[in-house]
């Protein structure tokens, strides 16, 4: 799973899993951040945290390479992430919109996705819903799931092949208690697997099973954005 | 001098050569006009966005 | 590392068939669309078998450039929509490649359809045996280079809500060739004269576009996503 | 220094100077009436030439005095594209982002002139070849490009993030570069009701000074218009575009207090 | 009460023209469309000013079908997807009265500005001038049928991704007579027979579509949403 | 604002505003629930609670009548609601979908629902967007708005008009501490003017603004759900 080299948590700078330096990011006119730096670690858990439109989602999918930055550089293990190979195979990305297809069932979309890592295992695909506790909605088409089940499986999906980068954005949205301590396990699993998550959530993560491994990065609103 | 009214018929091509020009003479003129107004227009919309903004200040300010 | 790059491009294509074939509408739609525009023709003109076997032959390509026009909407963008595109951007390995598979899957649900399906209509138009070898050879040849050069203005539009007209004015130029080429290949051989030059001509616009436009179209996503 | 040196350095400075919007905007507030006066001279001594003085074609009558808007909008309609797509080059390459407002700013412009290039070259061929329309190379190529004009703005005013559009757009402009070559030899490659080259011909032009002086005044009229409708627009542009920066602010107020 | 009837109407007629207008795509598209087809025509046939003048009338016809057709599956499906149709539903004061103003709406954008269009189309393809005003008539009679009969179509699809093929199937049977009438009215008059039976047919078959088609789309919405 | 006849606020049968009694609903062959029954009545907050999928979203869309029921009745002020016009003038209800439309800005987009209203009021509109903290978006289209910024900009819609029942599926969605206060001081506001909330949110109102006016109505899941 992640890199044998970086596995042990002393934060000697080499090992920095991703540095983020003096980035700036901007939408049509408006700057959204600038100067932004962070570094995040094996097993560690950054928290992205900021008012409405401060710019969490520009932030991670610009850690994707899905947008453009005006400046500054992102890092992954000292690499570019432009030239970096790893990071295209390592890390996952759940955003607002799930990747999921509306005519396919939950675990025809789950098979997708495995098939994209070339693995090939029916029993991986159930037990990954039933760790979400959806495997009653494995025959449904997606379209009809509950907002709440419809997250819940596109949760499913970062349990079928191991990643060391976990990319959330909001993940807690429209899922019930019982479902919040299941991903919050769910991430502990990983973060103790020597994984990296980085999530944005507009509450604190202090009240949650990850606060010992949460370390929160706090995007200033540059003018009157909201 | 001519006369005018042998200008006009153009040897029979008036609707021709009349029609061609004036479509010419009007698409100049309109490009420039909407291109003028558009400055205006342009000029308006900040200026509603500057008093906006002090709106928005002051709303701030009065927390 | 030609045995991946194989890999890539028959795992999209393999997805993409699969989804087409969970939804059978969209499956058969071109082909739906392609019998529909051809067979309006007979009901609007006046009743003159003689007309119909003259203009057969072009409104069977002019069916075929529709039919293909019209599912190019299609292509992308109900991947942009529920996030799968980005998912494809951020773990792309040879992104050209993996968009060939999707472009190819998709020529086999028009293009090749139709062009089988061509014989047929010729049938209905009382074309004349000669000139079915013609249609379906040109048709052969012309259609996937539509779909090639489709694919580009699908990319640049894929963000947009109603792209489908843009995407028509865009590549239209770029169709006007073929069709000339390919339909003006009937009325050579209606005049008896050779009609070698076009099908060479048709055949370097394909190996042409087969070689550039996945990059073309790849350049595109990656431009117009963010 | 010498001359060669000096120019260069000249060009430089302008190119990074009309490289800024703010530099740009202020520079055209000065050339923009000298192009419209330019424009509006040349037009008006063309016009009278052309409709006075010009004497009448033997075979075509008075109405071969279309040549005096057909040509020159025709001309501009391939000059602009040429324009564009260079801008838009440019502007992929360099990141400069002032070609981008140029090449975009010119795509109307040239679809007016496409647009005036055929009408008036079908109001011109009913009399001289009994038909408004035909579907030869030459006509169907400059109808194509005027698709492809309208491809261009729509591609543009599409996106709503403006670096997208305007990278989308200069993609777009750039592939359709093509057409420009076909539209011009149309005429040699393909049998064409339209006539092959006379103004720009091999060997000088195939007219009368008394003709040929008109066109070319015209020819210059509309460039010169061409160059002032620019102007209007990209500055139009460059305020809109611009509209975060304090220079614009304070002119836009600065606008208000002296309007009111 | 009266005035109440006629304020939903123009409300809703207001209320899509504006958002028709600020997405100048939606409001260009079916024009837009419908000269793509018929220009693709003259592209494909031998150069034959004759024969481009017999089929011009019915070239044109099928265009304003097809380009009918096509628009037909936007006109509900955005409101679908984006929740707006639900709250037309929740708030339906005289839900027929509104759907009319939105399917007027849409025909001026549809058949109104192809009909007004068409005498230029004629003009390219050397279609003589009685036959332009007839031709004119016949798609000013003809399309809102079009149109009115196509929403029944789109309602019913409204729910389903692609709806497209399937509103195509529906309604295709629906428009054929509306064709054959329309454009046997310049075979008719070709032939230098009386055309007044025709308009007859056509302005019948409009007031029929006028009076029933509101109350099967409204019912065929409530229908299908949930 | 709320009918005058059921402003006070003492238990009596025949003031309830909304009473739904035994409702049963299902999907597909899986029944959600069985004989549930509550009342609203004015200036009280109806929560319903219970995990993902059990019926929540499907039981606000019933009592919007966007969704037929099985059994039982839903009564608005003694009537049933398919007769009761009162509801139509009286409910909004906002749900995921958001019912915003992309292309257009936040101020049109207000503006198109205030239109809807027969109401013309600018100042109305800024100030809508101004007390949700979103003045500075006014002019943007909705599709560049963060996602807690749409959240917003649907309840700015609230503002606009007085409705006496506001049904608000999972209102917290996506926003911030900051506009969670916010919209809280709203809720109560309306329920102090003598309006009814009906909402769902999986967390409990007891930590909110709310707590003094809400009421919980556990849906129990029918069968193995989740
Ligand atoms: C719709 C019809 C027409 C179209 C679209 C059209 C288009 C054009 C274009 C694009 C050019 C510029 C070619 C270049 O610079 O390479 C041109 C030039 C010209 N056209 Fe037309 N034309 C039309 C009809 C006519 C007619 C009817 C005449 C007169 C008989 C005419 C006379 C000319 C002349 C004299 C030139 C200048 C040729 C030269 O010196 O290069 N055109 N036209
Ligand atoms: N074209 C544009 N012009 C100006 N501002 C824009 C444009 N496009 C997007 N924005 C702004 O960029 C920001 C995007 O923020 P982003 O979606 O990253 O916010 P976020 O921090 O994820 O917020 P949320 O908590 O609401 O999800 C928003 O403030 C939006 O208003
Ligand atoms: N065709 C179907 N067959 C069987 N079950 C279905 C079908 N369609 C929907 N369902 C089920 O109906 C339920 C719909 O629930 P609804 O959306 O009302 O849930 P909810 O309580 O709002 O949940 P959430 O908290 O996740 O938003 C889901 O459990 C879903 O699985
Ligand atoms: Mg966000
Ligand atoms: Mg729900």
């Amino acid at each position: 799973m992640p890199n044998a080299e970086s596995n042990s948590r002393s934060p000697s700078t080499t090992e920095k899993l991703i540095s983020v330096t003096n980035l700036c990011c901007s939408r049509g006119e408006r700057v959204l951040f600038n100067d932004l730096s962070f570094t995040a670690n094996t097993g560690e858990c950054v928290h992205i945290v900021g008012p409405n439109g401060t710019g969490k989602t520009t932030l991670l999918r610009t850690l994707c390479g899905l947008n453009g930055s005006d400046k500054g550089d992102i890092r992954w293990l000292g690499q570019p992430i432009s030239l970096s190979d790893a990071f295209t195979h390592q890390a996952v990305y759940i955003g607002h919109k799930d990747a999921l297809k509306n005519e396919l069932t939950a675990l025809q979309n789950l098979r997708f996705n495995q098939q994209l890592e070339s693995i090939h295992d029916e029993d991986a695909l159930e037990n990954s819903l039933l760790r979400l506790k959806i495997l009653a909605c494995a025959d449904l088409p997606v379209q009809a799931l509950s907002f709440g089940q419809r997250r819940r499986l596109a949760f499913a999906k970062l349990l079928l092949y191991p990643k060391s980068v976990w990319i959330l954005d909001e993940p807690f949205t429209g899922i019930d208690a019982h479902g919040r301590t299941l991903i919050e396990n769910l991430c502990v699993r990983q973060l103790k697997d020597g994984g990296t998550i980085i999530m944005t959530h507009h509450r604190s993560l202090q009240e949650t099973a990850l606060r010992t491994y949460s370390k929160e990065v706090f995007i200033q609103p540059q003018e009157s954005i909201l | 001098m001519m006369n005018w009214g042998e200008f006009f018929n153009m040897g029979g091509y008036a609707f021709h050569v009349w029609t061609s020009w004036g479509l010419s003479l009007a698409s100049m003129i309109t490009i420039v006009i909407l291109g003028r107004r558009k400055n205006a227009k342009i000029k308006a919309q900040l200026a509603n966005q500057i008093r906006r903004e002090a709106k928005i200040n002051s709303d701030n300010q009065e927390q | 590392m030609n045995a991946l790059l194989l890999n890539t491009l028959t795992l999209y294509f393999r997805r993409e068939w699969q989804l087409m074939f969970r939804n059978t509408g969209t499956l058969v739609q071109p082909l739906v669309f392609f019998v529909i525009i051809a067979l309006l023709f007979p009901f609007s003109l006046p009743v003159d078998l003689d007309l119909l076997e003259k203009i057969g032959g072009g409104v069977i390509w002019v069916s075929a450039v529709l039919a293909t026009l019209l599912s190019l909407e299609r292509m992308f963008h109900g991947d942009y929509l529920d996030g799968t595109l980005e998912q494809l951007l951020i773990h792309h390995r040879y992104l050209p490649l993996a968009v060939l598979g999707k472009v190819i899957a998709h020529w086999s649900a028009t293009g090749l359809l139709l062009s089988l399906m061509s014989p047929f209509l010729c049938l209905a138009f009382n074309v004349p045996v000669e000139q079915i070898w013609v249609l379906f050879i040109g048709l052969m040849l012309g259609t996937p280079s539509l779909t090639l050069l489709g694919a580009i203005g699908a990319a640049l539009t894929v963000t947009l809500h109603r792209g489908g007209v843009l995407i028509a004015i865009i590549i239209l130029p770029l169709y006007i060739p073929v069709l000339i080429f390919g339909a003006g290949m009937l009325s050579q051989q209606v005049q008896g004269l050779e009609i070698l030059s076009q099908i060479y001509t048709l055949a370097a616009i394909l190996v042409l576009a087969l070689t550039l436009a996945p990059f073309a179209i790849a350049a595109a996503l990656k431009a117009t996503i963010n | 220094m010498n001359p060669v040196s000096a120019t260069w350095n000249f060009l430089y400075k302008t190119y990074h100077r009309l490289a800024s919007p703010r530099e740009f905007y202020t520079i055209a507030q000065y050339t923009t009436p000298v192009f419209g006066v330019l424009a509006f001279v040349l037009l008006l001594c063309g016009a009278y030439l052309g409709l006075f003085k010009a004497p009448a074609d033997y075979q075509q009558g008075d109405s071969f005095r279309i040549i005096y808007v057909h040509v020159p909008a025709a001309w501009l309609s391939l000059m602009v594209y040429v324009t564009i797509a260079t801008a838009a080059a440019i502007g992929l390459i360099w990141r400069m982002k002032m070609a981008f407002v140029v090449a975009i700013c010119s795509a109307p412009l040239g679809a007016t002139f496409t647009a005036l290039a055929l009408i008036t070259g079908s109001i011109w061929g009913k009399p001289i070849w009994g038909t408004w329309w035909t579907w030869d190379a030459r006509l169907t190529s400059e109808l194509i490009l005027l698709f492809l004009y309208f491809g261009v703005i729509a591609t543009y005013y599409a996106f709503e993030e403006r670096k997208t559009a305007e990278k989308a757009m200069a993609m777009l402009a750039v592939v359709g570069v093509v057409i420009v070559p076909i539209i011009h030899y149309s005429v040699e490659w393909w049998s064409s009701l339209h006539q092959g080259a006379t103004v720009f011909a091999e060997g000088g032009p195939r007219m009368p000074a008394d003709m040929l002086t008109p066109l070319i005044l015209m020819i210059f009229g509309f460039m010169f218009f061409y160059g002032y409708a620019l102007f209007i627009a990209a500055q139009n542009m460059v305020l809109n575009n611009e509209r975060k920066s304090k220079w614009v602010r304070e002119l836009v107020t600065v606008n208000i207090n002296t309007t009111h």
